[in-house]
């Protein structure tokens, strides 16, 4: 039985200090304490972003892939090798604009993954351009000078519509919270998504009021798809908390056992 | 399999021992007749010598047309497997109009006794059902004088295009089907062809029944009255040419097409799972894994895009499972990011791409040689992988068995090309011997001895790292698109990327020595040598045997180890000649002007689909060449 | 769990030591992170006060002997927010943090940790907890007062500083 | 521009005709002044003859380093900027670690009385804000026995590495701020070095203000006075090494990024509408283009992925509009089933690939010329289209410019390589003249003559067909990715398929003709030509300079036209000496490669990044080639 | 002023007698001819699939770009050129499977255009593979021999979550009903969607049935976004209407007249 911080690789995050990342380094190595994970059998698959770099500060297998593609390595891994612990992990640039496809049909095909996206409403890696989740009026980025002027992306709401079966928000100013919220997707049977409020304190200083303004929302018997929405559509998107929880069948039904096989005599004239 | 290293961790990946569990089925042949099967047009293994073993004589190129629903597919179906139980061996292709269904269509059957794996230049017998359209398949469908046309008396207008030289015959296919209440005089014609091959009506209707599976017993029986009806007409109104010779083969054939033999080369060389997107001509190579993988305890995921199923395959490869994904051009270029994590993470990823006409959507139906670029070169940074061709349909199975293999130990990307004619194309061929590949991970180094920390891109004499997969204990690392240093961590270092480029470009050096590299056949006294790669190869095999006939000696070569390029064996294979004229179907000869930045001193001739490249034309060539 | 945390000893105990290896932990995390980010100066101060935390963390462990503390998971301890009251929050800190900033944070979570204990003192019946919750507390508040009287000396030593960033973040990927 | 030929139509998109509408500014030179623009260290247009006017005496190459918060990057641009109202011109490139920020960085500056493009080998004058890291730089800042070191007294314990025979001066810029009361010892430096190029206080005044435009005037007068303090420093300290000499400058000089004049070209030359996704690093160039494209009516879209920008930029430039977009290696490579596209479709469309270390991921910040393979052949099928390269920070502003109208003119895609070092490195440099292309599409057949139908894919002499924008009455068509007959109705024949790739093939061979294709120096005897291309040139050229200096006079040519290579043209350079260099920054040799494909005989170097290809490894290659 | 047979443009479809396409091709030439929408001015954007191939059919400007990106090519078109007509057609697999990301993003960015997906459960083009909106127990592909077992893709409640301020559906049998929403469609301001079921005899000959199945379930007056989740969340996927409009702001702004500008000066030293 390994500590929290045994979970941790050793190799020193990039993140600047402050970054909301370190809290769900923190969180996933509690999770990963309290579901007693042995290391080999974890992986951590990500894109590319400052969020990407994760992986490589967990103690256990690794897979930092390119940008956006986090999920269909996951799922290819986990279908491939159903016994392993596969959790996705990445930022709203990298899951919700050019991964945004793979986080639909993630949340249709329900294979049995965790994905845990760390959302600072930015490009963090890239110097700051807006995401798809930066409000409409933030004006920071010179690629978006006045602003994106564009609705948010609501992963949350989205992912419902999407048919995703479990749905939560947590923050990474709130590691323990958090970590929780990790343990219980791990057990969820089937696609779990947690979206995590994460500070990029670089170019978003104004998310540390997130401290006061994240509150506690909890839906955790909300298995009604039509509840759920009514919620999710009416939030200001800081309430953290269990929005949805409603297992269906996971993909692929499990297994049968490969044996000799006769995949030639189709073939004979 | 070199050992694990590791008790306990093993228990729960067991399959990563990549026993593939598969039994081999009919027609198991050893190791070392892979080649002459592979091969079908020849002799011996390699590159042998000797006289080109086909004889142009012996053969028969038979078409079928007609439109709307008339069946000519079907037929052409029906009439290979009859002909293929009374001895023949044989080589289909099908042809379509842009119609989704029911459009003009044309079945293109070549019957020898000897396998055949490439087409023949005019159509000695045409079966037209109907003729309009029929100018459609003007590229495809090319008359001579000497053909002979059979011409149902429903077919409609003779178009003026058709020459008068040609003995046309008309017979009431239609007619005769309806009298016994029938509206198919694809069966008839069927039966009439058959009959003229040697068929019995046993085996006619073995095919029907074939073809016809999940039809009532009152359908099966009216096409069996019909088609003996066809039969009985072939008596009295034979075709005015004489009826080909069928073969006496003696190991046991098969009915495959290109795409099938490549599906199953990947599974019996352990391929275990598959990601999917459909994508013309690449689909039925899909969709036969999706049946037929479940099987073998692995998995096939249809995936939104190519661009997932390309991430999904390196997601399994990572994880120790052989995986692949099949598509063509445009699925190709999009795949083309990931295809470079593969390369710089590491991670063994198989990479079919059926060719179709290009750029962009192109003419996705008909087959073309214009992804050899892309396949290639379609990398950014420097990323040195492999690239094979197979060279003949049968040749799809042993590529993609060789093509898994090498995935696995070179902890590589292997893009595989094939076309829509190998692909897509029916062949009748020897049954092919067991799969002599098997792919597997160098796991030599695993786990790290106790107290040294697990360097995954440890820069080896073979310049193959020793290669972790989750569930190994104590191997933990992060596989990384990311330059790295040994040790898998991120590096911006001149010193890790220069080591890491050569060690991934040098790995692939041990390829250069395999014997797989080629297909060739040699003739005494050549002064030229023809080279091709993917589906000219067959074609120049024909080509040779015409120019033989023709007093013109020649070499041919087929390359299916694109890249690396073993240029050295090459350079000795061009050294034994004084010319050498490389072929392909292209517009812009891409494999000519890749060889030629080796130094190689090459004639060339390629030009663009969807017209086939024939053995008439590169006999031309080589004749001008010689000439002048 | 809360009520638990005033009664029982062993949980009492297991909250005692997870807040000062939290903190602990966080701290050494932060210094890590200062030092890859060249503010070694500020590194070495919280690396110090780090240090304090973990000597901390010991001796609470010392008086473990003998307890078999039960096995908490990370959320449920009954800290009175979120996180255990001994660590700063993940957004108090940035990469221009200067040593006044860290010691004011500093100082309060160590008030923080003082008045969990103070609070824990006044709840129990249990004597036992009583005499560690005021000792821990008291423990906490002499923290307090040598964060203060350094706070002091910085303030005092230092001249006023422009804070220009002339670090523009960089772009890695 | 060629008449619309239709009345009506034409009210509601009258920026067809794009008329910029933009004034030229400062500086405005006539056309023909463009080239002495361009290649910034030599006389004349074209290829010139004579000897490299370029003296090394005279430059100087100062380098500061730190980390943390002490701001050299800052310090780095200051001082450019200072320097060069003295007169200098100047190159300046920045390095960073990790880090996304805090890091540890480097600022390396050169300095010459006219235009530089390229860096030197070493570094003369060394400024230390803080050892710790230094040998992170290893690879880029090369310390010669004569480079002159000054490390701040706080700067930490000197790394074993620093070669003993050095100087090294020891000051304290530290405490010379901290008495002042600031802790911004790199504006001591500044102040220092400022004063030994001859600097007034003003100047460096000017410098500071223009960086700390958003700080309170207390914080601006504070670092007024630390910097005169370290101009007092250089008094009574100098560095010991001779400060240079500025020159007269007379025209009007800018400071740029070559990224920044890669976009300002774009717009110059009528690019209205950008689709934007940001990568590393091509980021600026779409950052530049968003705060300036407003102002000329034009359109910036921030994309969801590069699938998304490139076929919004194809939307747009099938809609008439000149479009473009900016990426880097990973996104080129998602682009390329699309760029395939514009190809088939004949749509105009700007690409910018502004290329880092790969492959995959690779090295992101830092440059390489590893794009070049799947620049030019990374797309599917038969596709030709055109590449570019910029030949030095300011050519990207002639480059993008060319690429526009070869875009919109020929209907095509133009792809433009740029690197980090190009598109990064800030350059004192002349105004450029006024931006001599402008987008046209070629609309002379429009609409058609009244009975006629529009034939969108006519093909014409000169291959260039007639091409109509939505808004135009009775030209209306489908265009279209799937191969197509002349009058755009998709089409399988073989006969529309040759005729269009040809056209396509056949429309570019116009660009061989202009002399825009390469840039050169020649000299008087030279028996050897160096090749090279994008960031190498200038670096070739210095290596020229050196030579001439040593007493080996070589030729070089950059060359801007890398598809379709003007072959003809590369001959005739490459016939006038007996031997050719290639040189490139990537481990493959990839455009060495190529150009042996049309059967150039050359010797190459080629080495990766991150580490700069040096004047003087190019001079050693020569020098060996010409001894052996 | 045109009749509707006047908006085709003489090229003959390649569809299959019978193939819904057929009826969406009837529907826009009503439209058009409703709209008297002049023939230059508008064009039609397409993918790649039996219905990407609509463009040509219509006597109007056309573009048939590759698989998935419709949208994008829709999008660059329109905010360059906005006084054009722009249509994006395509069909669910080119759509909502490779498509999918840009589906998303259209909704949220609200640029002037009509998208309209013939939606015919499947992949007709490349010969019947289930696409995202296939039943899960449909087993009639080779590809997925067991069915996709999975959620089918619900598209108007995505196009909700995602930010939509139109959204409709029609059913091709039903061609004067679809006319008139595509009609008010091209006249609403921003992005407007309209699934249309469109049979494929072909691969699905069990739509035939759809002719009964189909009923009316009109929300014209639906602005609230949470009464439209609750109907989308709960209906059949066979309720042909209009189920929301709520215009918002379009993107872009208004453009400003582009004049005699000066770039060059800041680089001046
Ligand atoms: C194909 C490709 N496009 C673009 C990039 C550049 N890029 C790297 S990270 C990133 C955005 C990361 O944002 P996010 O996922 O939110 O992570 P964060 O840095 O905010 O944690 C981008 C656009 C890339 N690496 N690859
Ligand atoms: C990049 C790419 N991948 C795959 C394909 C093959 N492909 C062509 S159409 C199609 C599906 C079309 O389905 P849909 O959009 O539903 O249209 P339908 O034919 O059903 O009307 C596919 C997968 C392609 N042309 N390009
Ligand atoms: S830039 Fe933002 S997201 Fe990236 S490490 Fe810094 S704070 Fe975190
Ligand atoms: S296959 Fe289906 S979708 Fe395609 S044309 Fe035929 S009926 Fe229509
Ligand atoms: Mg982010
Ligand atoms: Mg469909």
């Amino acid at each position: 039985m390994l500590k929290a911080k045994e979970y941790k690789s050793g190799i020193k995050p990039i993140w600047c200090p402050g970054c909301g990342h370190f809290g769900v380094l923190n969180a996933i190595t509690k999770a990963f304490a309290a579901l007693e994970q042995a290391p080999e059998n974890a992986v951590l698959v990500s894109g590319i972003g400052c969020s990407s770099r994760l992986p490589a500060y967990v103690n256990s297998y690794g897979f930092h892939g390119v940008h956006g593609r986090a999920l269909p390595v996951a799922t290819g891994l986990k279908v491939a090798r159903p016994e392993l612990n596969v959790i996705a992990v990445g930022g709203d640039g990298d899951g919700f604009s050019i991964g945004g496809n793979h986080f639909l049909h993630a949340c249709r095909r329900n294979v049995d993954l965790v994905y845990l996206v760390m959302d600072n409403e930015v490009y963090g890696m890239t110097k700051g351009q807006a995401s798809p989740t930066t409000p409409a009026h933030w004006d920071h980025s010179k690629l978006t000078p006045h602003g994106p002027q564009l609705r948010p992306f609501q992963p949350c709401a989205l992912a419902l519509a999407a048919g995703a079966s479990f749905i939560a928000r947590g923050y990474a100013g709130d590691p323990n919270g958090l970590a929780q919220m990790i343990f219980e997707a791990v057990r969820h049977p089937g696609f779990a998504f947690i979206q995590v409020l994460s500070q990029c304190v670089t170019f978003c200083p104004e998310q540390a009021r997130w401290k006061q303004q994240v509150h506690e929302e909890d839906h955790n018997d909300c298995c009604d798809p039509v509840a759920a929405a009514r919620f999710l559509h009416g939030e200001d998107g800081l309430a953290k908390g269990n929005f949805y929880r409603n297992p269906r069948p996971v993909w692929p039904p499990s297994a049968q056992a490969g044996g000799a096989v006769d995949l030639r005599s189709e073939f004979a004239l | 399999m070199a050992s694990c290293g590791s008790g306990g961790g093993i228990k729960f990946y067991e399959f990563l021992q990549f026993v593939p569990g598969l039994s081999q089925g009919n027609g198991v042949a050893a190791d070392n007749c892979y080649s002459a099967w592979i091969s079908p047009v020849r002799g011996k293994a390699a590159v042998t010598t000797g006289p080109n073993s086909r004889h142009l004589q012996d053969d028969i190129t038979i078409a079928f047309t007609g439109s709307g629903g008339s069946g000519v597919i079907a037929v052409g179906e029906m009439l290979l497997r009859a002909a293929a139980r009374v001895g023949f061996y044989g080589l289909l292709r099908k042809s379509y109009g842009p119609q989704i269904r029911g459009g003009e269509s044309a079945a293109i059957l070549r019957l020898a006794p000897q396998p055949v794996a490439g087409f023949a230049d005019g159509i000695d017998l045409l079966v037209v059902l109907d003729w309009s359209h029929f100018s459609r398949f003007g590229d495809e469908l090319i008359l001579g004088t000497d053909t002979c046309i059979i011409e149902d008396a429903a077919a409609g207008v003779r178009p003026l295009t058709v020459p008068a030289a040609v003995s046309i015959l008309t017979l009431d296919f239609t007619g005769l089907a309806g009298t016994l209440g029938s509206a198919h005089n694809n069966i008839a014609a069927l039966g009439y062809c058959g009959a003229w091959l040697g068929c019995s009506a046993e085996q006619l209707v073995a095919s029907l029944n074939h073809r016809l599976q999940r039809q009532d017993s009152a359908t099966l029986k009216l096409a069996a009255q019909v088609a003996q009806a066809g039969m009985g007409l072939a008596a009295e109104h034979p075709p005015p040419l004489a009826a080909p010779q069928p073969g006496r083969p003696e190991a046991t054939r098969w009915l495959a097409t290109g795409n099938q033999l490549a599906a199953l080369g990947a599974l019996e060389a352990g391929i275990r799972f598959v990601a999917a997107y459909p994508i013309t001509p690449a689909s039925d190579v899909l969709e036969w894994l999706a049946t037929h993988i479940d099987k073998t305890g692995g998995r096939l995921v249809q995936a939104e895009d190519e661009l997932a199923a390309v991430n999904m395959a390196i997601g399994a490869g990572y994880g120790g499972v052989p995986a692949m994904t099949a598509t063509s051009g445009p699925g190709l270029a999009l795949m083309a990011e990931a295809m470079g994590l593969a390369v710089a993470s590491e991670t063994p990823l198989v990479v079919l791409n059926v060719m179709r006409g290009g750029p962009s959507t192109g003419i996705p139906t008909k087959s073309e040689q214009g992804d050899f670029n892309l396949a290639v070169y379609g990398l950014h940074g420097d990323a040195p992988h492999v690239v094979l061709s197979a060279l003949s349909p049968a040749d799809c199975h042993f590529t993609l068995g060789w093509a898994t293999a090498i995935a696995s130990h070179y902890q590589t990307l292997a893009v595989v090309l094939s076309d829509q004619l190998l692909g897509q194309s029916m062949q009748v061929l020897p049954a092919p011997p067991a799969m002599p590949f098997q792919a597997r991970l160098d796991r030599a180094a695993l786990p790290p001895v106790d107290g040294e920390h697990y360097l995954r891109y440890l820069d080896t004499g073979s310049g193959i790292s020793p290669m972790a997969v989750p569930g190994d204990p104590g191997a933990m690392y992060t596989a990384d698109g990311l330059e790295h240093s040994i040790g898998a961590t991120p590096s911006a270092g001149a010193g890790d990327h220069q080591q890491q480029l050569s060690k991934r470009q040098r790995k692939l050096m041990g390829l250069m020595q395999s014997e797989h590299w080629a297909e060739g056949v040699e003739q005494p006294e050549a002064r030229l040598l023809i080279l091709g790669w993917g589906s000219c190869y067959p074609v120049a095999l024909e080509a040779q045997s015409c120019l033989e006939a023709a007093g013109v000696p020649v070499n041919v070569l087929g390359v299916r180890l694109l890249a690396p390029l073993p240029w050295e064996a090459l350079q000795a294979q061009c050294a034994k000649v004084s010319q050498v004229l490389v072929i392909e179907q292209n517009h812009q000869g891409q494999f000519a002007r890749y060889l030629r930045g080796f130094g190689l001193q090459c004639h060339a001739y390629h030009r663009p689909g969807p017209r086939l490249l024939t053995a008439l034309e590169i006999q031309q060539q080589v004749e001008a060449l010689v000439d002048a | 769990m809360s009520e638990a945390l005033y009664q029982d000893e062993a949980v009492f105990l297991a909250h005692s030591v997870a807040l000062e290896q939290e903190a602990t932990e966080r701290l050494y995390e932060l210094a890590d992170t200062l030092e890859i980010h060249n503010n070694r100066s500020l590194s070495s101060l919280l690396r110090e006060l780090a240090a304090y935390s973990e000597q901390h963390a010991r001796q609470v462990a010392g008086l473990c002997q003998g307890h078999s503390l039960p096995g908490l998971r990370a959320w449920e301890y009954a800290w009175p927010q979120d996180e255990s009251p001994e660590v700063f929050h993940y957004s108090q800190v940035h990469y221009l943090l200067q040593a006044e900033q860290a010691l004011q944070v500093a100082l309060e979570v160590e008030q923080n940790a003082a008045a969990f204990y103070r609070d824990v003192a006044a709840r129990t019946h249990n004597p036992q907890i009583q005499r560690w919750a005021l000792q821990f507390a008291g423990e906490e508040e002499e923290h307090v007062r040598k964060l203060q009287a350094r706070l002091l000396q910085v303030n005092a030593g230092q001249s006023p500083r422009d804070h220009t960033d002339f670090d523009p973040p960089q772009i890695p990927e």
